[in-house]
């Protein structure tokens, strides 16, 4: 059976279609490359200089300098192509991304975005987030549901500082795949053997309940 | 997946009225297929983006010759006769554009920036109409973004991806247009397949490149 | 006219309370070279502009570390405990940058634009101290140039008139950073022969480089 | 004999030291690449795209994507190096040319350059030339110190549509060169054989003259 971000992961890999330039941020998004089909032609995109984003190399193979925006080695796959980083950020602000897929702390009904410092406790800066969701046509936030310990992290306001205001469209958690609407969240599908109740308990936003609700696979 | 097409697929996405960037300089760099193409269809009142009007009987400035052309957005027009007839009849628009600073638009709409401060045309006619913003003593114009519809790209290798190759000065304005259009077509010399080509050598992603036609 | 010099040359230019932009992304793609003649050479107070402050062992970490910085303005200081120990017990200067907007600020400096507008950092902490500016409807924050006395380069190749070739994704900000500082120290993994290189290939022009050793 | 613009070319060569970075401007600026010597190593910037501007080929060896900015073919010299518009004017514009040589159809006392359009008359278009003079740290004027008429062109103020306000920084004429000073125009060399009151009478600006005035060579 496959874990919670498993389950994330595979659900956002399905967001994309041939051709799509995506951008993958650290931690659970990452997984997402692995349910990517390859006949999906996805082209990732690596902040710190490529398109084109491919494996973990086989021990013994890796190249000092063909890494991810972690600092792991990564592989490059044929037709990805190497740039500076202000070509990176222009591909990214200028609307050339179809999609970047973040972790969060807090998102909100007016999709704004918490994830980059905690104040008092953890600021380790925003590096390219802040770019990336001001950018990417589409911003699809990949996270558990609530906290570790339990409290929700979809709110009706954010708390933290802001990364951007207003930019979220998606949000998928092991619970379900939410849409921020004008009007507010709406629950787009729903996990296999979880309720509305459950899902709005663990919630803080009053979630929008349409008609038709899709099971989430 | 492929982006190779033929001439016509290529014609089929532009259209009367649109605002087209085409790449080149004086024609060095400009996708003379493309050009044959759009004056094959005849497809009219276009808004040219392009450093110049090159020569009646070049690049853009056949687009001049034939009156295909509503507007032009160009940092030089001396090399094309006919374009200065046209402006002063009355028959074609002509914006003037100071060379880097078209450069810097056309990259400003491309890399999502609202703008940029330049000190080029600050106290000479450039600066009419343009908001003027003083910074550590130093005035600048601010000046805006410019996207296109179509941009027509000459390149010199292109992989079946689109990724690109410019040689020399063939380079000019192409790589800032390919990410500044709604539809970017590229004519390049040669075709070759995605990872033909090094990773490092690529001028422009193919990521922003929607089709190839051989030139 | 070779510009190749020895270590010794380089750290002579570099003094006390200058300000150093420093090439690399977590480390990959930096001088770690001229580093070492940093800490060798022990000079205190810099100013560092760079994408991030690396690991401790680490590129412009080890910097934070040997605590020869007054001031950092970088996108990110997660990956080394050091600069947030130092942060938080006020004995280092922060100033957290949008690693876009870092980017764009650098490459004003060297392109001699006053700013740019950018949507990024807009409705956040970011914006605080910062003109707005609406354009068709959209908020822009207009960011400020940023300039070097020294910037420390990571090429792969360079020629003797330091004409530079990067590889892969050790290119990052040393492009940008090459040409917004008053003096350029290029550590190089190869030096070759002017025209031994491409003209087509090379990344920075050797005219804005002042300096190269072998690293 | 050298004829002026032969006169003028050779003096304004002797402006660069090594490693200068120069452009030159179409027409008569151009002749000064005859004049600067092998081991000056200056390097001459094209700015349709390129560092390392070189000699016309010889016949038959033209390649048609190496021109320069009027579209005649050139070579590219060893060291030369190629890249995009933006960056082209990236270098003009952050000042890391050390001059732009041009002409000029007047240049006043307070630096002010016209040599871009004579309304309702000639309308080519700035080009580059806007850009050069407000971005090279020394522009340096190229030009007959007349009209073919005979008529100044070293004026109190430009009458014609300005390419840059308070920019330039030389003069050079057949009759000698000239400083823009903020005090005025300071006569600096004279040409050999031209008299003080000639040089005056050919300027409409008043010419600040110094105890020392060496020879044009």
């Amino acid at each position: 059976m496959m874990n919670s971000r498993e389950i994330i992961a595979k659900r956002v890999a399905k967001f994309f279609k041939a051709g799509d330039l995506v951008n993958l941020g650290i931690g659970m998004p990452t997984i997402v490359a692995n349910y990517l089909p390859a006949e999906a032609k996805v082209m990732l995109h690596s902040e710190n200089g490529f398109i084109g984003l491919g494996p973990t190399p086989a021990e013994g193979e890796e190249e000092k300098d063909v890494v991810n925006a972690g600092a792991a080695p990564v592989t490059i796959v044929p037709g990805g192509a190497c740039f500076d980083s202000a070509m990176s950020f222009a591909l990214i602000r200028g609307g050339h991304l179809a999609a970047t897929v973040l972790g969060a702390l807090e998102v909100d009904e007016k999709g704004n975005l918490a994830n980059w410092m905690v104040p008092g406790k953890m600021v380790p800066g925003m590096g390219g987030a802040m770019d990336l969701v001001a950018g990417a046509r589409k911003v699809i936030i990949a996270m558990e549901h609530t906290t570790k310990e339990g409290n929700p992290k979809i709110l009706k306001s954010c708390s933290l500082p802001l990364t951007a205001a207003n930019e979220v469209d998606y949000i998928v958690t092991e619970l379900g795949v939410m849409e921020i609407t004008p009007e507010g969240i709406a629950l787009r599908e729903l996990a296999s053997g979880v309720t509305l109740e459950e899902i709005q308990a663990k919630t803080e936003a009053n979630l929008i309940i349409p008609d038709k609700i899709d099971i989430m696979e | 997946m492929s982006k190779v097409a033929e001439l016509e697929e290529a014609l089929a996405r532009i259209a009367d009225n649109q605002t087209i960037m085409i790449g080149g300089f004086l024609g060095t760099g400009t996708p003379e297929g493309l050009i044959d193409g759009l004056l094959e269809k005849g497809v009219k009142n276009l808004t040219l983006i392009a450093n110049d009007t090159s020569f009646v009987d070049k690049g853009v400035g056949r687009l001049v010759v034939s009156r295909q052309l509503k507007r032009v957005m160009v940092s030089h027009i001396g090399t094309n006769k006919e374009t200065g007839r046209q402006m002063n009849a009355e028959e074609l628009e002509v914006e003037l554009v100071p060379q880097g600073t078209l450069a810097e638009r056309i990259r400003c709409g491309g890399a999502g920036l609202g703008g940029v401060l330049t000190p080029t045309g600050v106290g000479t006619i450039v600066e009419v109409g343009k908001e003027k913003i003083t910074k550590e003593g130093k005035t600048y114009l601010l000046e805006l973004p410019l996207k296109a519809d179509i941009a027509l790209i000459k390149a010199w290798k292109a992989d079946t991806y689109g990724n690109l190759v410019y040689r020399r000065s063939a380079r000019n304005f192409n790589p800032l247009m390919a990410m500044a259009a709604a539809f970017v077509i590229v004519e390049a010399e040669e075709i070759v397949a995605a990872g033909a080509l090094d990773p490092d050598e690529i001028m422009t992603p193919g990521a922003v490149v929607d089709m190839i036609i051989k030139g």
